[in-house]
């Protein structure tokens, strides 16, 4: 996909109307689903009416649907930002573990005494700027070299994350731990629960805020906008006095600097601490959340609560029903496909009026 | 996952596997192991999640809790170990277990397992069988490791302390799967099985979990010796498998839910599975691999050894040295 | 003699562990050739791997696995075609949701055959076959000995790709398709045919890798056993320089460099640092070959 | 008999009717010129018959067989060919590997023998000689515009299209192009033949069917005709095409070019000034080094050897954007690569090289308002047919596009002017009217440097003339002391040279 066009954030009747074809899409994959469910001898219904609990049946569960959701809503925006720009950001997984890893540290060697509205938005900084560089490089070889940002994105994946692995191990340890961890952040450091027991922290307002910083760059910004035409045309964007190489880099850092984010609140919501290798492969769900989201940030965000109720809803679904894991990967794997798919939706709806 | 029982009893257990789920052939299947013989010879009544992130550990502790309905809820894996700390707490009538750390909270039972002690033992064994014409003399062995991380360094130090302690000028070979999937890398572990072996080592030890299949494969395709790990692996090739490390989380998850039949599940205690607790042991049992009787009494010896208290293992491969220099083999 | 032997034993080590990522990154390439990127290699390499123990499970023979591990990725790669090009889905993500089907599928049927979490039972695997005669070489003769078929086939699939994409009619017509697809449409090509054919035929091979690591290497199928190695045939391929044998050529290196690492364990170098060092090498190595790969111009853009 | 006979034939793109019962005939061995202003549906006819387009309604018959052409093949299987305004070719392939495409000799593997074979037939038939194993991305225009023209022949096509095969072409290129397509009307083939030129009618064609924004308007015998009626028809209402051009008065220096290389092989360099109220014309056959004196000028690339001033200011090795700035206006020749966001909007484009002018934008932010307006104003004063401003522009016809960018380049007054082949591709009404706005411009004493490979152009407009060869400016004289001849001598790089 090339990115295509400003966009506005009051979403135009074709939007709409690709909303409603995701609508059926998921509930496509659903009844999908639901075959598969009876062929394994589960009810359907229930494991449906589980899912659902799980994901929106509660202030906790909600709770938790976001909670997953914020990492993805980070992700999501990095990519997105990146094919703005032309390019394809498959490196979120290592921007995130680079910036959640440096924050941690930075977190943690950071004088005690320190006042935490000081401390705690240098960590963050920190881990952003780890981010931007790892992000920035794939940008910068890229422009330079034209290597391909693909593989480049791919082995500092690995990179990032053997190196994190290999500092906590080596030397940030958490003691007596039998996990590769960081000792845990200060009190003051962690993030404050939105809801009470709830794994939600109030990162979920930063992953808001940074979708709409997302809209305002491309609606109202100069380098939005030379974004926008580099991605759409980079010969005539040079031509029109963009400067491309510089503009490459800065696309990849900042898209570097959003993923790296999923990582750092993680770090500094979720869990309290870095753990080794924790990403369940958020960076590469970023990629179909900014696609499913058509890189505008209100379907960014809305392609990552709908993948963070599955994931939310998937629990409640085993607990209560034992619907296995696999099964709920098969599930995400439907809906990402069947959303990609709206022609199909539209497909199968022209067979019936025939 | 609900499983119901055939002969009833109205206890009912929550489990929380580790990330790596069924089919990780270490402690996840041991522990369901323990339940589903508990359920079948006690008519104890299990759920169990597999959660695909350390980020839902919290979130199904939460969950189970507060659905009242479990009598304990099995947290399975150390690194389950801060969301419990932090759910514990708010269900101070909950009863909890944790396998592989330990969680010193009131209403937490903890159950660590001192895999050194087994590794050396089997370690002990292999550094004897290498004495003998049963295997090449080059006095060189194997070890396969999932990943370099504390946990599994105890295999690593208890398996290089026993051969070298027998054995004290005996080679051990070790590798790391690493990767994607550490666990379940068949093909990594077979080829490191197989680099190993060309360098001279032909019994060879794993820790990693279902990589360690690779391990049997080459072992089989080679024609050398294995040594499995938690459960009793010689099943899988008994003429290649000698001897099994055994870590019995399983009599652990079924002992817990025997006192809960009987009603005196003790918690806010650690119990440490080792050898002296039958925890942690070894096999040779239906192995067909003859290893010979003296050396099983030495190794027998040695046990007794430990359980006595007169040797301690080292549970990190740094503090090996150290042990060899201050305990020696006579 | 000492040292050749380890060099012998090396380059076996270094060709068995490439043959599953070659495969793939050549089928990769095909399908990249057309103008069709595949982020869903990972997952068919995970349906070929089940495919091959599942054939082999009820036909009790490996070569029927490897069929039938074809047969996987044929239909896989056909629907994937349905999608993105009858559909116009686009590629990435359907590649991603493919992944997550393919993780989530595979254990499901491995559970409803053997009734195992995550393990099958083991099955019927390829047998190794020796040179006659040349395996009597000493030391040498290793390499002639009890080797895997797939070896030669690789390196055949690998040449015989390289011919068609470069000397063939398809070859010819496929590599416009990928250039410049209005160009071909307009000397009368049927484009979106020629599409589905690589995709049919790079998921194929890319099943074909999987079934290596079941049914070949191994014999039997353990959850996520491909352990990334379908990313790694997606850097092949762009290493490679969207070239059959340049593909092969960097999945041998992958291989290569994965090999040295256990090799020489002995010296003495932090696990994770001696993990990262084959993806440093492969960033540098791209930095000095990486300019000459030239990607189709219409890669991904239907 | 009719070679072609396409009646009542209408097509819509969404809400554009491209095409409105349109009628065609051609008749077997013609030329036939299809004539008709930007966006009268030229393009769109010819796309239907070469069945890249499926018209909505309406008949095709060829030699007086009723077809349905649904795809290309099909239409070659008919044996028509289509020579694309934008080439269709493979630019990493090479010659021969172009030619052949789909219809490759041999059975699996290619017989590149026998392809050679059959191609040398051909090229002595036709009088073509190509270098078949050079790349096609190093081949100038006009060499792959007679690729094109011979991949048709190879696929044995008898009817020939060709979209505006001249809008790219120098004049040494035309004349070969007109002989290769007499050669073929002499060996019978029928070509139909798009242009905006009505000398090239004139002098080629044998009938002439006119459209007019998507209707038939006439077919006529070429010998009835001249450019004026044609014109008319074309244009729906009489129109005079002549540009005033008044003396000009020459102030300042405002652009000066020393020394400069443009190929490092190039033994002589450029020394040029342009000053303001004059348009000085760069003349030259195509591949001399217009694009990189072109990009020189404009700053996506810097002299190794050579200074371009402007204002009295070195700007050699200013970014494209400070150039900008200092009053730079740009209409590059190659409109689709380098002038226009084809995913974006009508306003986005307005904005392009204007997003950091300070009327635009204020401290980083888009002035939304001052552009929408601006876009507006543009779009009326320059009669752009546009359905809406939010619209993307690739869904303007091209005539409209090149408005589109000339408006842009030129309505913030730029103190210089690059306008390279500015009128390419455009059709008389259009480039009338931008030929009388750069003379405007320079009448309101702005600097304007002319680059064509158009003669006629150049006489037409230039005050002071220079031709560019081999990258070096071979002579420089006041436009009045040239003669057509002349020039085309030193173009050709004779005298002087
Ligand atoms: N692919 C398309 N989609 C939508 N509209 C189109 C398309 N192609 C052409 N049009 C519209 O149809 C009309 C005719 O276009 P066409 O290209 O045939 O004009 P033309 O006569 O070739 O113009 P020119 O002289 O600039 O080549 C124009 O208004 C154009 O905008
Ligand atoms: N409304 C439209 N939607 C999509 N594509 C269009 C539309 N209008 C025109 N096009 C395409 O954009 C291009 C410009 O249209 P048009 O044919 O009028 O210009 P052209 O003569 O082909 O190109 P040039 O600008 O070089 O003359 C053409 O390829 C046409 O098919
Ligand atoms: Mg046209
Ligand atoms: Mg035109």
């Amino acid at each position: 996909m090339k990115p295509k066009g400003t966009f506005n954030l009051f979403a135009r009747r074709k939007d709409w109307e690709s909303l409603w074809y995701s609508l059926l899409a998921i509930v496509f994959s659903f009844l999908l689903v639901a075959l598969i469910m009876l062929a394994m001898g589960y009810n359907p219904i229930n494991a449906y009416a589980a899912l659902f609990r799980g994901s929106f049946g509660s202030v906790y569960a909600i709770s938790l649907t976001l909670c997953r959701s914020v990492p993805l809503i980070f992700v999501g925006l990095a990519v997105g930002f990146a094919l703005k720009g032309g390019m394809f950001n498959i490196g979120g997984e290592g921007q995130l573990y680079m910036g959640g890893f440096t924050s941690a540290v930075t977190a943690l060697i950071l004088p005690q005494g320190m006042p935490v509205f000081i401390s705690l938005p240098l960590a963050i900084l920190a881990g952003m700027v780890a981010g931007m560089v790892w992000g920035g490089a794939i940008g910068l070889i890229k422009a330079k070299l034209q290597i391909n940002e693909v593989i480049v994105a791919i082995m500092l994946n690995y990179i990032a994350q053997l190196l994190t692995s290999f500092f906590v191990n080596k030397y940030f340890m958490a003691k007596g731990s039998m996990t590769p961890q960081t000792e845990i952040l200060p009190a003051g450091m962690q993030l404050p629960n939105i809801v009470a027991n709830s794994q939600l922290t109030t990162s979920l307002y930063i992953a808001l805020f940074m979708g709409v910083v997302y809209w305002f760059v491309f609606r109202h910004t100069v380098f939005g906008y030379e974004v926008n035409a580099l991605g759409n045309n980079p010969s005539a964007a040079g031509t029109g006095g963009v400067h491309t190489v510089r503009t490459t880099v800065l696309v990849m850092a900042f898209s570097g600097a959003l993923a790296s984010m999923a990582g750092i609140f993680e770090v500094f919501g979720t869990y309290g601490r870095f753990i080794d290798g924790f990403s369940p492969g958020i960076g590469f769900t970023g990629i179909a959340i900014a696609f499913i989201g058509q890189g505008k940030p209100l379907g960014i965000i809305l392609a990552a609560i709908l993948f963070g109720s599955l994931q939310a809803g998937a629990m409640q679904m085993s607990l209560m029903e034992g619907v296995s894991a696999h099964i709920d990967k098969v599930i995400q794997g439907l809906v990402i496909v069947f959303i990609a798919t709206p022609n199909f939706i539209r497909y199968l709806l022209n067979r019936k009026t025939r | 996952a609900k499983e119901t029982s055939t002969t009833s009893s109205d206890v009912k257990i929550g489990m929380i596997l580790g990330v790596g789920g069924l089919g990780d052939l270490s402690y996840n299947d041991l522990v369901y192991a323990g339940l589903d013989r508990a359920q079948k010879e006690l008519g104890i009544d299990f759920d169990y999640v597999e959660p695909q992130s350390i980020a839902d550990f919290e979130t199904f502790l939460q969950q189970m809790a507060s659905t009242r309905m479990y009598d304990v809820i099995i947290s399975v894996g150390y690194d389950q170990v801060e969301p419990l700390k932090k759910v514990a707490p708010q269900f101070p009538n909950q009863k909890f277990a944790i396998i592989d750390e330990n969680v010193a909270l009131p209403n937490v039972a903890s159950f660590v397992s001192k895999e050194e002690e087994g590794s050396f033992l089997v370690g002990a064994l292999a550094g004897m069988v290498k004495k003998t014409d049963l295997v090449k003399a080059n006095n060189t062995i194997g070890f396969i490791s999932a990943l370099d991380i504390p946990l599994l360094d105890r295999f690593y130090a208890g398996y290089e302390a026993g051969a070298r302690y027998v054995n004290p000028d005996i080679k051990v070979i070790a590798n790391y799967v690493g990767g994607n999937a550490p666990f379940s890398d068949i093909t990594t572990a077979k080829e490191i099985a197989l680099k190993q072996f060309s360098q001279g080592a032909d019994i060879i030890y794993h820790a990693a979990g279902g990589s360690g299949l690779g391990l049997f494969q080459a072992a089989k395709e080679k024609g050398f010796y294995a040594i499995g790990v938690n459960s009793n692996q010689n099943v899988i090739d008994p003429d290649h498998i000698v001897a099994s490390m055994l870590k019995r989380v399983d009599n652990a998850a079924y002992v817990i839910a025997e006192s809960l039949v009987n009603g005196n599940l003790a918690t806010g205690g650690l119990s440490v599975l080792g050898l002296a607790s039958d925890g942690i042991g070894y096999t040779v049992a239906e192995s067909n691999v003859a290893v010979g009787p003296e050396i099983l009494a030495v190794v027998e010896k040695i046990k007794e050894a430990i359980v006595s208290g007169e040797l301690v293992v080292p549970d990190a491969h740094k503090d090996v040295a150290s042990f060899l220099a201050s305990n020696s083999f006579r | 003699m000492e040292i050749l032997t380890t060099m012998v034993n090396l380059l076996m080590m270094t060709f068995r562990l490439s043959i599953p990522i070659a495969l793939a990154a050549i089928g990769v390439t095909i399908s990249e050739r057309s103008g069709v990127i595949n982020l869903g290699i990972e997952g068919i390499m995970l349906l070929g791997a089940m495919g091959a123990v599942v054939g082999s499970h009820i036909a009790g023979s490996a070569w029927i696995g490897l069929f039938v591990a074809l047969a996987t990725g044929v239909v896989v790669g056909g629907l994937y075609a349905l999608f993105v090009l009858g559909f116009k889905a686009n590629q990435s993500v359907i590649g991603i949701g493919l992944n997550s089907l393919a993780s989530g599928l595979t254990v499901v049927t491995v559970k409803s055959i053997w009734n195992k979490e995550g393990i099958s039972g083991t099955v019927d695997q390829l047998e190794t076959f020796t040179v006659p005669l040349l395996h009597k070489i000493p030391t040498i003769g290793t390499m002639m000995t009890d080797q895997s078929p797939l070896i030669p086939i690789t390196l055949f699939v690998s040449l015989f790709a390289a011919y068609v994409l470069g000397r063939t009619k398809v070859g010819l017509r496929l590599t416009s398709i990928g250039e410049h697809p209005l160009a071909a449409a307009t000397a009368g090509i049927p484009v979106m045919r020629y599409r589905t054919l690589a995709i049919i035929v790079g998921s194929a091979l890319a099943a074909l890798g999987g079934a290596y690591l079941s049914v070949v290497h191994s014999n039997l199928f353990v959850n996520n056993m491909v352990a990334g190695r379908g990313f790694m045939a997606i850097a092949a391929n762009i290493l490679g320089g969207w070239n059959p044998i340049g593909a092969l050529l960097a999945s041998l290196l992958f291989a290569f460099t994965q090999a040295l690492r256990f090799q020489f364990s002995y010296i003495q170098m932090p696990e994770q640092i001696s993990q990262l060092i084959p993806y440093v090498i492969t960033l540098l190595v791209l930095v000095g070959v990486g300019r000459k790969a030239k990607s189709p111009a219409k890669l991904g853009v239907l | 008999m009719d070679a072609i006979r396409m009646n009542n034939i209408t097509k819509t793109f969404g809400t554009t009717v491209a095409l409105a019962g349109v009628d065609l005939r051609i008749r077997v061995g013609e030329v036939h010129c299809l004539l008709g202003e930007n966006g009268a549906g030229k393009s769109t006819l010819m796309n239907i018959l070469y069945g890249l387009y499926r018209a909505d309604s309406g008949d095709i018959a060829i030699n007086e067989v009723p077809v349905e052409i649904n795809s290309p093949k099909m239409a070659q299987s008919l044996h028509i060919g289509m020579v694309h305004q934008h080439f269709m070719l493979v630019e990493s392939m090479t010659v021969l590997q172009n030619i052949i495409l789909g219809n490759e000799e041999g059975t699996f593997a290619i017989d590149y023998k026998k392809c050679r074979e059959r191609i040398e037939v051909l090229e002595h038939l036709y009088h073509f000689d190509f270098d078949l194993d050079a790349k096609v991305s190093e081949l100038s225009v006009g060499e792959m515009q007679r690729v094109e023209i011979f991949k048709a022949v190879y696929r044995g096509a008898d009817i020939i299209i060709l979209d505006e095969p001249t809008a790219v072409l120098t004049p040494q290129e035309v004349s070969v192009l007109f002989r290769i397509l007499d050669d073929m009307r002499n060996q019978g083939k029928t070509i139909v033949f798009i242009t905006h030129k009505l000398q090239e009618t004139m002098r080629l064609s044998d009938r002439v069917t006119v459209l007019r924004n998507g209707k038939f308007v006439q077919t006529v015998e070429t010998k009835d005709m001249d450019p004026e009626t044609l014109a008319t028809m074309m244009v729906g209402h009489a129109v005079e095409l002549v540009t005033h051009k008044g003396a000009c008065c020459p102030g300042d220096p405002v652009l000066e070019i020393r020394g400069l290389k443009i190929f490092s092989t190039s033994e002589n360099t450029i020394n040029l000034t342009v000053r303001a109220g004059e348009i000085y014309g760069i003349a030259g056959v195509d591949g001399n080094g217009q694009q990189e004196l072109e990009r020189f000028i404009v700053g996506t690339e810097r002299p190794k050897i050579g200074e371009v001033w402007l204002n009295g200011s070195d700007i050699s090795a200013c970014t494209v954007a400070k150039r900008k700035k200092l009053g730079l206006g740009v209409i590059p020749s190659d409109r689709h690569r380098n002038a226009i966001l084809p995913g974006m909007s009508i306003v986005d484009n307005f904005l392009l090289g204007l997003q950091r002018n300070s009327r635009f934008s204020s401290m980083g932010l888009v002035r939304h308002k001052a552009l929408e307006a601006y876009a507006e104003s543009m779009i009326t004063a320059y009669a752009i047919k546009v359905s809406s401003e939010r619209q993307h522009i690739s869904e303007l016809s091209g005539g409209n596009q090149q408005k589109l960018v000339f408006s842009r380049e030129v309505g913030l007054d730029p103190v210089l002017l690059v306008a390279a082949q500015p009128v390419r591709g455009l059709d008389i009404g259009a480039i009338d009217y931008i030929h009388n706005q750069l003379l405007e411009l320079r009448d309101r004493g702005q600097a304007i440097l002319l680059i064509s490979t158009e003669l006629s152009e150049i006489m037409e407009m230039s005050d002071r003339i220079g031709v560019l060869y081999k990258g070096g400016l071979i002579v420089e004289r006041d436009a009045d002391d040239f003669t057509v001849e002349e020039l085309g001598l030193y173009m050709a790089g004779g005298k002087g040279a």
